[in-house]
């Protein structure tokens, strides 16, 4: 898009380039920000379902709609309070970091072919990257309060993310390796056709990983059982004890975000991404979204837009009806799960997966015929991989194996 | 200097500078707001925002593996550990120790010494040499840094280098590859080792000292 | 020669930023009298010098043969991302014990040998 | 006896690593898990709790000083207030006491509608105890759906008395009104209800695995270490020691369950009366731990439906009166006199002193959470903190009857 | 045993510490001398055939009338008891002991009169005798804690005592 504003339009470079970010950072805000809106509407409407109560219903019509916003609204116009003896920079700067990292991870997020902010060859290592960064943000609220509630919530906060990124990693891998590449679009597309092509059903270590996955997940984004840094009933409020006003609301905002990256994030790796269970789009238009062009390209993206937030919003919900049901776990437990229980499994199923691999035992997409063009799966090994030249890169980048790379670069442009 | 160039660097300016200018300016004011706090929290905090600054940086260069690695190792691993140290340690007084006034003096003259040899040596490499070729590494190098910096996959053509596969324009690493992950396994025992329970205290003792301090 | 903004970025302008940290954290490390901001200086010092093998290493900002490192520069420099965290951690666990033993982290008083 | 095994748990030598330093916290009496005004001060290491200290008072309202410038019915209401969440089990207590003094029996109507409602504010109050434990333990809708439960009762006890918190409905001489006509009924249609919900605490509690990871064995106090610290009721029982007013306590009080089928909930050979219903003992769990004071007050909600079933027979089938409260300033005999009841939360002993006037000389309650509550410097010792809400809930405080 | 049995095993072991005896009142009670206490108590816990192992309540009651036309109605001289009731879980048995101190140690206006504590004994004397302190001024010798329980640390005078006059101001709060 920014090539045919240059080339036909003639707009003057850096301001198109300028330009083109300020979209896609504002549309990632939008998705974090109007997303985070969205889901503390719905955790309170889960919670009431599953409270058997009714949650909001006044505001904004019937179903309260509007709740979060009046609530933002509410938040906006509170004072902005300080504790004295607090490290009034690091205090203020807190929360800022923690949704800096959030919403810097949404970066490298795709939500369908080619709709990504920052298309990175290794965007999977740099979303958990990013929101591993997270931790910052609580560890300076925590140590700037000045109180010793939130100090706890911080060192619990940084012991809890730390330990758990060993079985997240260990569990992300696992995609990555069957796919063969870290780029998440690739990886999403890689899933395409039936929905037994999803790395969930590749064999049984993966459909065991993905619950891991999901686990650890929980635990890195902080919702409960593992939301000890904020743990009300010890550690009153935790790390955003001190905290009120819309510096409180940005931690929240943070949290939802993540809370919808990791289910993305599963969704892609694990879910099928943008694919739906049967390849309607590749039955209507004929070819994998990856494949076409113009109108039907952004059509069938919207369809796969819709069913990957519709898989990532399940993810959300999952998590809240878990909040609303489980107790919460001790420090130590949570550890515990980290390491005696999440990592060898992970660690299991990663030798299993190769194994499977290696012995060539029939995968979850030989079940169903899959779409001749969608699911061009890529051979686990990279022996198998053709040392392509991408000719469509300019010389200084032609060492590259994607070959596939020019068609998505063609796919965005013609987005 | 902008105004001697006038018009010249509004028309040379592009993304890529735009970018490079945002990251090397924050990369370069956190590093120096590290040298100049006193509170040993902050200073984490700015090292933090430095060496991500860096991995901007690195992800401009093409490297985006290494980009990311620094942010996963550096940022989120060694200086998480740092920041558990600085916490560990974070008694009232030893978050600001203050610098004699001396030892200021003789830092800023040994930096600046260094300064003064690195930066011109700094200038010298990048220019084009002088005697050949350089028509067609400046064309190139423009028609690069002027186009949309797009990131050059290369984690590929890395892991096959650690695996020892030499490439174009890599050499195998097989060797180093290994001695750095037995270095690494040996440094965590190691460290594991040294930060571990050996003091045998009596917790009565401990408890009295505790009511008498 | 000095006028970088005019140029497309390129190898000086890493080397700069480069020199920058490096300097930086040479500074602190000679500066700072907590064990964990000498600490922090190395990690400076590190980060300006693999700056500067990614610099030499791109062949996106620099075409010439001659200054070429080509991928060996990035695989050098996340060998010093590894060596760094291994050297932190050995680090902290040093500077952890010093604190047990003395209860300070001030790296002046570290002056005995006897642990 | 517990002063040398204090000596040898002190000069225990232990290891540790990084020398951090111990660090006083305010737990309270601002603090969601205090269960009201509490105030805990933790003396920790990291989030290992070395030394709890209570502090109390932050409630007191000088009740036993306004007993003595009050008739005992004039007193009633500040009875209410003590523990809030049973007030009619303080009513109770207080009239028995009272009537103990005077040698007043009420007539047996009345007798089985003390029962009635005793018991139900015992499921009433038990609801909050469990619900608020599922809070103290991070789990938020057991506490809703206690709620949701509670409020029933509540409805109930407003029809009877137009009071939803402080009745003042039990009163010396009998009750100040009969139950209305239809109460009954409404009664039996809630405990039909119920007693299938019964079940959902369970699943959502009880059999939990992360709440029996978060309980069982925490908090563990022996046989002995409860008698010794005079507990009650639950927290007593969930110790294994055999002792329910009810049934042993003095007669005048176990009068009123003369004739009442019943078993003293406590743990006999690895086995609860009744259990067979319910999911059994986790392996987990040790005896006196805080699991097995939770389970025996969800075991006593169980074992309260069946006393007010009893109790709905005999009280229809009696044809005498509720039980006409006594004059407001009704003369007392001089003497005193000193009964304990078993109230949901445990013994709640009250003392008048007279002097034969119609005001006390004195009127003393003896707390059975000020009794409970005592054990928490001691068992929170060397736990974790989050073991403290896990520990201080499954006692099951109110700070108003603690600080009266 | 019977309540009769019981005093005359005491008397018969204690001989003085054990004072008058009420055993026609609602709730019979052995008056014990306050150095005598202890001993008693620890008698009575650990004789297995009496195994009053569990300590309900300490009460302090004070007797004192400061209207002199009303102080006819008090039985005997002012005086301040404190009351143990005494419960046994083995065999299900009450009992009842007090210890009649006189309102201030040796008549001197505002010195506390004392009682041996008996925390040792039953662990729950610990805070029960705090309250009795706090509310009644009673001072409990050898008590390992002795600080006010329900009233603020700071504040003056015992609330239960009859003679209490409630302060007009604490901290700045007008109290009455």
């Amino acid at each position: 898009m920014s090539q045919y504003l240059i080339s036909h339009w003639g707009w003057y470079p850096p301001l198109v380039y300028t330009l083109m970010a300020m979209l896609a950072a504002s549309l990632v805000l939008l998705v974090i920000a109007g997303g985070s809106v969205v889901f503390i509407w719905m955790e309170r409407k889960v919670a009431g379902r599953i409270q058997d109560r009714l949650g909001p219903t006044r505001v904004g019509g019937k179903f309260g709609w509007l709740q979060t916003i009046a609530d933002g609204i509410k938040l906006l116009s509170k004072e902005d309070l300080r504790p004295e003896g607090a490290d009034a920079m690091l205090f203020r700067i807190a929360p800022y970091v923690a949704f800096c990292a959030s919403y810097g991870s949404f970066i490298a997020l795709p939500f369908a072919t080619g709709w990504v902010g920052l298309d990175i060859n290794v965007a999977v290592f740099f979303v958990v990257a990013v929101l591993g960064l997270e931790v910052f943000g609580v560890i300076l609220a925590g140590y700037a309060s000045a109180s010793k509630w939130s100090l706890f919530g911080a060192m619990r906060e940084a012991a809890q993310v730390i330990s758990y990124e060993v079985p997240l990693g260990l569990c992300i891998v696992i995609p990555v390796m069957i796919a063969g590449t870290m780029d998440l679009t690739k990886i999403g597309n890689l899933q395409s056709g039936w929905f037994t092509n999803w790395y969930l059903f590749h064999d049984p270590f993966t459909f065991i990983t993905f619950f891991v996955y999901y686990t650890c997940a929980l635990a890195s984004v902080n919702r409960a059982p593992f939301d000890l840094a904020e743990a009300e009933s010890e550690l009153v409020a935790g790390f955003h004890t001190e905290y009120s006003g819309l510096r409180w609301s940005f931690f929240f905002m943070a949290e939802y975000g993540s809370m919808f990256l990791v289910s993305a994030l599963g969704s892609i790796l694990f879910l099928g991404g943008w694919n739906g269970p049967v390849p309607v789009a590749a039955w209507i238009f004929g070819e994998h979204a990856s494949q076409l062009s113009g109108f039907a390209f952004v059509l069938a993206n919207v369809l796969g837009l819709m069913a990957f937030i519709l898989k990532a919003v399940l993810g959300v919900t999952v998590m809240m009806w878990i909040r609303w049901t489980l107790p919460r776990l001790r420090i130590d437990q949570v550890i515990t799960t980290c390491w005696k229980y999440c990592t060898p499994i992970a660690a299991v199923m990663f030798v299993g997966v190769i194994s499977w691999q290696l012995m060539g035992l029939p995968n979850g997409g030989d079940v169903l015929p899959h779409h001749e063009q969608g699911s061009r799966r890529l051979p686990g090994s990279l022996r198998e991989r053709p040392f392509e030249t991408g000719d469509a890169l300019p010389s200084a980048n032609s060492v590259g194996f994607e070959s596939e790379h020019g068609e998505q670069e063609r796919g965005q442009v013609d987005g | 200097m902008g105004n001697r160039n006038g018009g010249r660097w509004m028309g040379e300016i592009n993304g890529h500078t735009v970018l490079f200018l945002f990251f090397g300016i924050l990369t370069c004011l956190f590093s120096l707001a590290v040298v100049f706090s006193a509170n040993v929290v902050r200073m984490a905090f700015y090292l933090i925002l430095a060496l991500a600054a860096t991995s901007g940086l690195h992800f401009l260069a093409g490297a985006d593996f290494v980009g990311t690695m620094q942010l996963v190792l550096y940022v989120g691993g060694t200086l998480v550990l740092l920041v558990f140290g600085v916490m560990l340690t974070a008694q009232n007084p030893f978050i600001s120790l203050r610098t004699a006034g001396g030892d200021w003096i003789v830092a800023a003259l040994v930096g600046g010494i260094l300064l003064v040899i690195l930066v011109p040596v700094a200038f010298q490499i990048g220019l084009p040499p002088q005697d050949a070729g350089d028509i067609e590494g400046l064309t190139q190098r423009e028609a690069v840094a002027s186009s949309e910096p797009v990131s050059v996959p290369t984690a590929t053509r890395i892991g096959l280098g650690l695996l020892g596969v030499p490439g174009d324009d890599v050499s195998g690493y097989l060797l180093p590859f290994e001695i750095i992950s037995i270095h690494l396994l040996v440094v965590l025992v190691g460290a594991a080792y040294l930060a571990r329970a050996k003091r045998k205290v009596v917790v009565r003792q401990e408890s009295q000292n505790i009511a008498g301090s | 020669m000095f006028d970088l903004l005019s140029q497309p970025v390129g190898l000086t302008h890493y080397l700069i930023v480069g020199a920058v940290m490096f300097v930086a954290g040479a500074v602190c490390m000679a500066t700072k009298r907590n064990a964990l901001g000498v600490l922090m200086g190395i990690e400076l010092v590190l980060n300006g010098a693999n700056l500067n093998f990614v610099a030499f290493g791109s062949n996106f900002l620099e075409r010439n043969p001659a200054y070429q490192l080509g991928l060996d520069g990035q695989i050098i420099s996340l060998f010093v991302i590894v060596l760094a965290a291994a050297e932190a951690a050995v680090a902290l666990a040093i500077v952890l014990n010093f604190y047990n033993n003395h209860s300070t982290v001030d790296v002046d008083r570290a002056d005995e040998l006897k642990g | 006896m517990s002063t040398t095994e204090e000596k040898s748990s002190e000069n225990k030598v232990v290891e540790f690593d990084v020398r951090t330093d111990e660090m006083l916290v305010n737990m309270g009496p601002q603090h969601p898990s205090t269960h009201g005004v509490l105030r805990l001060v933790l003396r920790t290491d990291g989030e290992v709790v070395s030394e709890v200290t209570p502090h109390l008072g932050y409630l007191h309202r000088c009740a036993e000083k306004i007993g003595e410038n009050l008739t005992p019915r004039q007193w009633i209401p500040y009875t209410d207030r003590m523990d809030y969440l049973a007030g009619m089990s303080m009513n109770l207590g207080w009239s028995l006491c009272v009537e103990k003094l005077m040698n007043l029996h009420v007539p047996e109507k009345a007798r089985h509608l003390r029962v009635i409602i005793a018991e139900m504010q015992r499921i009433a109050s038990h609801l909050v105890g469990m619900g608020a434990y599922g809070l103290d333990l991070g789990s938020f809708s057991p506490f809703l759906y206690a709620f949701r439960e509670r409020e029933r009762i509540l409805d109930l006890f407003e029809e009877a008395c137009g009071a939803r918190l402080t009745y003042s409905y039990l009163t010396v001489g009998g009750a100040t009104a009969d139950l209305p006509t239809g109460w009954l009924q409404k009664c039996e249609a809630f405990l039909d209800q119920f007693l299938p919900v019964i079940d959902e605490y369970h699943a959502l509690l009880t059999t939990n695995s992360i709440f029996i990871k978060r309980c069982a064995g925490i908090g563990v106090m022996s046989a002995e270490m409860a008698t010794s610290y005079g507990c009650s009721g639950p927290v007593l029982r969930g110790s294994g020691v055999d002792l329910d007013l009810r049934r042993d306590g003095e007669e005048w009080y176990t009068n009123m369950y003369d004739g009442y089928a019943f078993e003293v909930i406590v743990e006999k050979d690895g086995h609860y009366p009744n259990d067979h219903v319910y999911p059994g003992v986790p392996p987990e769990a040790v005896l006196g731990d805080c699991w097995h004071r939770f389970y025996v007050r969800m075991l006593e909600v169980r074992q309260a439906i069946d006393l007010v079933r009893q109790a709905i027979d005999r009280y229809s089938a009696a044809t005498d009166s509720y039980g006409e409260p006594v004059k407001l300033n009704e003369k007392l005999p001089k003497g005193e006199a000193y009964l304990e009841t078993e109230a949901p939360r445990g013994q709640m002993g009250f003392y008048v002193v007279s002097d034969g006037s119609a005001i006390p000389y004195r009127a003393r309650a003896r707390s059975s959470c000020f009794c409970n509550l005592s054990v928490t410097s001691e068992l929170c010792r060397n736990t974790l903190i989050a073991d403290i809400p896990a520990i201080v809930g499954s006692l099951d405080i109110v700070m108003g009857e603690i600080d009266r | 045993m019977g309540q009769q049995d019981l005093v005359s095993r005491l008397q018969e072991t204690f001989g003085n510490s054990i004072g008058a005896v009420q055993l026609e009142s609602i709730d019979p009670w052995i008056e014990v001398s306050a150095d005598g206490l202890p001993e008693v108590c620890r008698y009575l816990r650990d004789q297995p055939d009496l195994k009053f192992d569990y300590l309900s309540c300490i009460s302090g009651v004070d007797y004192f009338e400061p209207d002199p036309k009303k102080a006819v109605k008090l039985d005997g001289s002012p005086r301040l008891e404190v009351v143990y009731h005494l419960w046994s879980v083995a065999h299900k048995t009450s009992l009842v002991l007090k210890v009649i101190l006189p309102r201030w140690k040796d008549d001197q206006e505002g010195v506390l009169p004392e009682v041996p504590s008996v925390a040792d004994i039953w662990r729950t004397a610990d805070w029960h005798e705090r309250e009795v302190y706090d509310l009644s001024g009673v001072h409990f010798r050898g008590h390992p804690d002795l600080r006010r329980i329900l009233c603020p640390e700071d504040w003056l005078g015992h609330p239960l005592r009859k003679d209490y006059e409630m302060p007009l101001e604490y901290h700045g709060i007008r109290c009455r």
